[in-house]
C-alpha cells in the first residue's frame, strides 16, 4: 500500500472507529487526523523531489505534481487543526461523534480530489465530498435553520452539477482524459466545458453570484465548521481546482475574453462583499463576507493570466485560509465564553483575552494587507499581475486594480470597526469575569497567526520559492522591488519610536472628567461605546443608500433570483400544462360523448341494427375482395 | 334437368311467401315447401341419404313451428306498423350488400368447376379405399363413421348442446308449475 | 352456374328475413332458409352428371358415382340445423312469455 | 295436450309400429342402403311424435318422456365416444375400425360403422323427442 491510498482510506478507518469506539473516541479522530497529516506531509516531500507520481485503480486514476502536493499539505493541517479546535469548542454539542466523523471523511475525500488525475476520478470525488457536505451542514446546524440550509444545499448542489455537466461534456469529448493536458479554449465546446466548470469553483469558493450561502450559513453554524467550510477547505479546493482547470487542463492564455470574464468576476466579488461586510452588525457575517470578498483577489489574480498575478493568487488562497481561519477561530473562542456574536454586545475583551486579541488583531491585519504581514504580499503580487496587462493592451486593468486596491481599504475600515467593537472599547459588565480560554482553543489560531507573520516576513524565501513557484507551470519573474526583512525591520522601528511617543503621553498625568451630552453626566454603563455604528454614514450615502438596501433585500443574491425564476417558470408550467391538459381532456371528452352517442344510437336492442353494421362491414370485406 | 330448375325457381318463391306473408301459419307451411323442394333436390342429385334425412327434418321443423305459433300468435304483426327511418336503412344496406355479394359470388362461382363435373380428388381416394378395405356399401356412411368419425362427434356434440339449450330454456316453466 | 346462383338467391332471401323482418318467427325462418341454401349448395357441388348415389350394389358394378364428401357434411348438418332451430323457437316462446309480443322492437320497448 | 279424432288415432296405431322398425331398419342398414344413424334416429322420434300428436299426453308422461328421453340420448353420446376410444384402446387411434370387416352387402361387414349408426340413431331419435317434448309440450304462465 502506498501512501495515496492510507492517506484517504486511514482517516476513514479510524474516524469509523472512532465512531464506534465511545471511550476512546477523541483518541480515535485525533489519531485519523494526524496520520492523515503525516502522510500529507509525507506526500509533499516526495512531490518536491520527483517529478510527477502516478498510480491506477482501475478507472481511478491518482496523481501528486507539486501543486497538488502543496495544497494536500494544507488541507490535512487545516483538518487537524480544526479538528483539536472543535474537540474543546464543541464539547458539549449533542451530535459530535457523527460531526467529527463527517470532519474526518471530508479531510480525506477531499485529499482524494486533490490526488485525482483524471476526469471520473474526479467528478467521483467531488460528488462524494457535495454529499459529505450536506451531511456534515446537517450535523452542525442550529435550530430554525432549514432556509440557510436549503439554501446551500441548493447552490452547491446546483454548481456542483453544472461543474460535473462540464466535465462530462469534456469526458464526451475527449475520454478520460488526465488533468494536465493544456487544450486550448478556441472551441465553442471547451468554452462551455469552462465556464461551466468554474462556475462550480466559484460556487465553491464563493465568488458572486454564487456567494450568498456563505453569510446565510455563518449565522446558524458554529465558528468551527465556518472556520472549515467556506474559510479554508472550500477555498482551497476551489482555487485549486480553478487554477488547475485554467492553467493544466485548459490554457486560459488562448482565450481573451475568459480571461476578463473571471477578472470581472474577481472585481465585482471585492467590491460588492467588501462593502456589504462594511454594515454588517454581527461578527460572523462580517467575516464571511470577507470570506466572500478575498475570494475576488484569487479570482482575479488567476484571471491576469500573468505569471506573478497567478503565483500571487496561489499565495493569496494560501494566506487567507490562514488568517480568515484564524479570524473565524478567534471569533469563535469569543463566542466561546461569550455566546454571543453581535458587535454592539460586545467590547473591551482584550484585557480578558491576550492571546486570541493578539492573533485576531494579526491576522486582521494580514487580511487588511498590512505590511510587513502575509496579506500584503500577496495582495502586492496581484497588483503586480493586473498592471502589467498594460504591457498586453488590456486597458481595463485600472478599473481591476481600483477595485482591488478599494476593496483593500474598505476591508481594512471594516476590521477596525471589528476589532474596536469586539476587543477594544468599553467592556460590558457582565463580561468581566472572562478568562482566557484553553490551549487546544487558542492553540490553532495562534499557530495560523504565527504562520502569518512567517509568511509575512520570510515570503520570500519560505513560501514562495518553497511552496509557491514550484508548483506553478511558469517561470516567474519578480516585478517591483520589495524586501520584507528590511520592511520589516524599518516597521519594528516604527512602532518602536510610537511607543516611545506613547510612554511620554503615558507617563504624563491624564485627566479625567465625567462625560456630559447635553448638560447631562453619563452613568458608567451609559459610556459604553460599541463599533456598530461605524460608517453608517456610508449606508446612507446618495448612490451607495440604494444599493445596499437592495443587498439587504437580497437582490443581489442569486439564489432568490433563481427561486423567483423557477417559481414562475413552474407556476407558468402548471398553468400552461393544465391548460393544454384541459383542452385534450375536453377534446377526448367531445369526442368520446359524440362517438359515443352514435354507437349508443346503434346500440339498439334490436337485432338488425347489430345485423346493418356487420352486413356494412361484410359489404366493405367484400369491396376490398373485389377491387 | 329441367325438373331441377323448376324446384329451385319454386323453392324461390316459396321463400320469398315464406318471409313476406303475413299468417305464420302460412308462412311456416312455405318454409315446409321449400324443405320439401330441397329434399326432391336431394332426391335429383342423387344424394338419397340427404334426402331421406331432409324429409324428415323438414316434417319435425313444421311440426315444431307450428306448435309455436299455435302457442304464440299467428299473425305478423309487424308488418302493418309504419315503416320507419330504420327500416329503410336496413333495406338499403340489404340492396347493397345483396348487389355485392351477388357480384362477388358470380366472380367467385367463376372460379369453381362447371355444374355437373366436381373434380372429385379426394372423394374418388375415399369411394375406392370405403369399398375394399371398410367394406362398406354406402360411401356416405363410410365417410362419416370411418373417414371423418371425428366430425361427426363434433356435430353430435352440437346437437347435444342445442337439446340441452331448448331443455334448459323451456323446462323452468315445467319446475314452476 | 345457374343452380348455384339459386342457392346464392335463396340464401340472400334469408337474409333479407334475417335483416328486414322483426317478427321473431320470421327471423328464426329466415334462418331456415340459409341453412337450407348451404345444404342445397353443398349437395350441388358434390353433383356429377350421369353418376350414382355413392352407393355400391349387387346389380350394377359401376363405379361411377357423385361425390360423397358433401353429402356427408350435409347429412349431419340437417340434423343439427334442426337442434338450432328449435333452439331459436324456444327462446322466442320465452320471449313471447315475458312480453307478450314477438316485435322485436315492442321487446325493446318494453324493456326499458 | 289434447288427443285427435279416433279415425288418426287407428291409422296410428296401425302405422305407428310400422314407422319405429322403418327407423331401426334404416340405421341398421345405414352400411349398406341409403339411411343411417341420423336418418333413422330422426325417424324413430318422428314415430314418438306421432304417437302424442295423435293421442295427446299427460304432463306427468311427458316428464317421464324428458328423463327417458335425455338418458337415452346420453346413453347414444356416450355409446358414440366409447366406440370410438375402444379404438383407441384395441388399435392405435381414436375411430379405429377394430372390429372384423367382414364381406361387402352383408348386414354384419364394415367394422364400426353399424354400431356408430345405432348410437347415433338412438342419440338423434331421444334429442329430437326431447326437443319436441319441450316446445310441445310446455305451458305458459301468462302474467298479467
Amino acid at each position: 500500500m502506498s501512501s495515496f491510498e492510507l492517506l484517504i482510506i486511514l482517516p476513514i478507518i479510524f474516524g469509523f472507529l472512532g465512531y464506534l469506539v465511545s471511550f476512546l473516541r477523541n483518541e480515535f479522530y485525533f489519531l485519523g487526523a494526524i496520520l492523515n497529516f503525516h502522510y500529507a506531509v509525507r506526500i509533499f516531500f516526495i512531490s518536491r523531489k520527483t517529478e510527477v507520481i502516478r498510480k491506477t485503480f482501475g478507472i481511478f486514476n491518482f496523481g501528486v505534481d507539486k501543486l497538488s502536493g502543496f495544497v494536500l499539505l494544507f488541507i490535512s493541517l487545516f483538518t487537524l487543526l480544526i479538528l483539536i479546535y472543535s474537540i474543546r469548542y464543541l464539547k458539549y454539542y449533542e451530535k459530535k461523534k457523527e460531526y467529527f466523523y463527517y470532519l474526518l471523511l471530508i479531510g480525506s475525500i477531499s485529499c482524494g480530489i486533490v490526488l485525482a488525475n483524471n476526469i471520473i476520478t474526479l467528478m467521483i470525488f467531488w460528488g462524494i465530498l457535495l454529499s459529505l457536505i450536506f451531511g456534515f451542514f446537517q450535523y452542525t446546524t442550529k435550530n430554525n435553520s432549514e432556509d440557510a440550509f436549503i439554501k446551500s444545499i441548493f447552490i452547491l448542489g446546483l454548481s456542483d452539477f453544472l461543474l460535473i455537466l462540464g466535465f462530462a461534456l469534456l469526458f464526451v469529448s475527449y475520454g478520460n482524459i488526465p488533468l494536465n493536458l493544456k487544450i486550448s479554449l478556441n472551441n465553442n465546446l471547451n468554452i462551455l466545458a469552462y465556464i461551466l466548470i468554474t462556475i462550480g469553483c466559484f460556487a465553491k469558493a464563493g465568488a458572486i453570484p454564487l456567494h450568498s450561502w456563505i453569510p446565510e450559513i455563518s449565522k446558524v453554524m458554529p465558528a468551527s465548521t465556518m472556520a472549515f467550510i467556506p474559510a479554508s477547505l472550500d477555498k482551497l479546493l476551489g482555487i485549486y481546482l480553478l487554477l488547475k482547470v485554467s492553467y493544466y487542463l485548459f490554457d486560459l492564455n488562448t482565450n481573451f475574453t475568459l480571461k476578463n470574464y473571471l477578472m470581472i468576476v474577481g472585481s465585482i466579488t471585492i467590491l460588492a462583499a467588501v462593502l456589504m461586510a462594511l454594515i454588517q452588525k454581527e461578527a460572523m457575517k462580517l467575516l464571511s463576507f470577507h470570506a466572500v470578498s478575498q475570494v475576488g483577489y484569487m479570482v482575479l489574480g488567476i484571471g491576469t493570466g500573468v505569471p506573478i498575478g497567478v503565483a500571487g493568487s496561489l499565495f493569496h488562497m494560501l494566506n487567507n485560509t490562514l488568517y480568515k481561519t484564524s479570524l473565524f477561530l478567534t471569533t469563535g473562542q469569543v463566542e466561546f465564553w461569550t455566546k454571543e456574536t453581535r458587535i454592539e454586545k460586545l467590547g473591551g475583551l482584550a484585557v480578558n483575552m491576550p492571546i486570541t486579541f493578539t492573533s485576531f488583531l494579526i491576522s486582521a491585519l494580514a487580511i487588511s494587507g498590512i505590511p510587513p504581514l502575509n496579506g500584503f504580499f500577496s495582495k502586492r503580487m496581484i497588483y503586480q499581475g493586473v498592471i502589467y496587462l498594460y504591457k498586453e493592451g488590456n486597458y481595463l486593468f485600472l478599473l481591476y486594480l481600483l477595485a482591488a486596491m478599494f476593496g483593500s481599504v474598505l476591508t481594512l475600515a471594516s476590521f477596525l470597526k471589528l476589532t474596536h467593537s469586539i476587543f477594544l472599547g468599553d467592556r460590558p459588565k457582565e463580561y468581566e469575569k472572562i478568562k482566557e480560554v484553553n490551549f487546544s482553543l487558542w492553540f490553532p489560531s495562534s499557530l495560523l497567526a504565527f504562520l502569518c507573520i512567517l509568511f509575512g516576513i520570510l515570503a520570500i524565501p519560505l513560501p514562495l520559492k518553497g511552496l509557491i513557484y514550484p508548483s506553478l507551470p511558469f517561470k516567474i519573474e519578480e516585478i517591483g522591488f520589495w524586501q520584507p526583512t528590511l520592511a520589516f525591520i524599518l516597521i519594528i522601528l516604527g512602532i518602536g519610536i510610537g511607543f516611545v511617543i506613547y510612554m511620554w503621553g503615558a507617563i504624563q498625568k491624564i485627566e479625567k472628567r465625567e462625560i456630559f451630552i447635553g448638560g447631562e453626566s453619563l452613568k458608567e454603563e451609559e459610556r459604553h461605546f460599541s463599533g456598530d455604528q461605524f460608517y453608517s454614514p456610508i449606508k446612507e450615502a446618495p448612490l451607495l443608500s440604494k444599493g445596499f438596501e437592495f443587498g439587504e433585500e437580497g437582490s443581489f443574491d442569486f439564489y432568490n433570483y433563481l427561486k423567483t425564476i423557477l417559481g414562475t417558470i413552474s407556476l407558468l408550467f402548471k398553468k400552461v400544462i393544465d391548460f393544454i391538459l384541459e383542452i385534450i381532456y375536453q377534446t377526448i371528452v367531445y369526442f368520446s360523448e359524440t362517438f359515443g352517442s352514435l354507437l349508443r344510437k346503434f346500440q339498439s336492442g334490436i337485432l338488425s341494427d347489430y345485423l346493418v353494421v356487420i352486413f356494412i362491414g361484410i359489404v366493405i370485406i367484400l369491396l376490398i375482395l373485389i377491387l | 334437368m329441367i325438373e331441377l330448375y323448376i324446384l329451385l325457381i319454386a323453392s324461390i318463391g316459396a321463400g320469398i311467401v315464406a318471409v313476406e306473408i303475413k299468417d305464420l301459419l302460412a308462412s311456416a307451411i312455405s318454409l315446409g315447401i321449400v324443405g320439401f323442394s330441397v329434399a326432391i333436390i336431394f332426391i335429383l342429385v342423387q344424394a338419397p341419404d340427404l334426402a331421406i334425412v331432409q324429409i324428415v327434418v323438414e316434417v319435425l321443423t313444421v311440426i315444431i313451428f307450428v306448435a309455436v305459433i299455435l302457442k304464440t300468435t299467428h299473425i305478423d304483426t309487424t308488418l302493418e306498423n309504419k315503416m320507419e327511418v330504420r327500416d329503410y336503412l336496413t333495406k338499403g344496406v340489404f340492396v347493397i350488400f345483396g348487389i355485392f355479394f351477388l357480384i362477388f359470388s358470380i366472380s367467385a362461382l367463376k372460379e369453381l368447376p362447371e355444374f355437373g363435373k366436381p373434380i372429385m380428388k379426394i372423394a374418388s381416394h375415399y369411394l375406392a379405399k370405403g369399398f375394399e378395405e371398410i367394406k362398406a356399401a354406402n360411401q356416405v356412411a363410410a365417410v362419416i363413421l370411418d373417414f371423418r368419425g371425428y366430425d361427426t362427434l363434433g356435430e353430435a356434440t352440437v346437437l347435444f348442446t342445442s337439446v340441452i339449450g331448448v331443455l334448459t330454456i323451456l323446462r323452468k316453466i315445467g319446475k314452476k308449475k | 352456374m345457374v343452380p348455384y346462383l339459386c342457392c346464392i338467391i335463396l340464401f340472400l332471401i334469408g337474409i333479407y328475413a334475417i335483416l328486414t323482418k322483426r317478427n321473431l318467427i320470421k327471423i328464426a325462418i329466415g334462418f331456415c332458409l340459409l341453412e337450407y341454401a348451404v345444404n342445397l349448395f353443398f349437395a350441388l357441388i358434390g353433383y356429377k352428371k350421369d353418376a350414382l348415389a355413392p352407393i355400391y350394389t349387387n346389380v350394377s358394378q359401376s363405379k361411377n358415382f357423385v361425390d360423397p364428401i358433401p353429402q356427408a357434411l350435409v347429412l349431419t348438418a340437417i340434423v343439427i340445423g334442426l337442434g338450432t332451430t328449435a333452439l331459436l323457437l324456444s327462446v322466442a316462446v320465452r320471449i313471447y312469455e315475458k312480453y307478450k309480443t314477438l316485435d322485436i322492437k315492442e321487446i325493446k320497448r318494453l324493456k326499458e | 295436450m289434447r288427443g285427435m279424432t279416433i279415425i288418426v288415432k287407428t291409422i296410428t296405431k296401425l302405422l305407428v309400429g310400422l314407422i319405429f322398425l322403418y327407423g331401426i331398419y334404416i340405421i341398421t342398414h345405414g352400411h349398406l342402403t341409403p339411411g343411417g344413424g341420423f336418418a333413422g334416429g330422426v325417424i324413430i322420434s318422428a314415430s314418438f311424435i306421432l304417437l302424442i300428436l295423435a293421442f295427446g299426453s299427460e304432463e306427468i308422461k311427458e316428464r317421464i318422456g324428458y328423463i327417458y328421453s335425455s338418458i337415452f340420448e346420453s346413453i347414444g353420446g356416450l355409446l358414440f365416444v366409447f366406440i370410438a376410444l375402444f379404438g383407441l384402446l384395441l388399435g392405435s387411434y381414436f375411430f379405429y375400425n377394430f372390429l372384423p370387416k367382414g364381406k361387402v352387402f352383408m348386414l354384419f361387414s364394415s367394422g364400426i360403422i353399424p354400431l356408430c349408426n345405432v348410437a347415433i340413431g338412438i342419440k338423434v331419435g331421444a334429442g329430437l323427442f326431447a326437443i319436441f317434448l319441450a316446445i310441445a309440450a310446455t305451458r305458459f304462465i301468462m302474467k298479467e
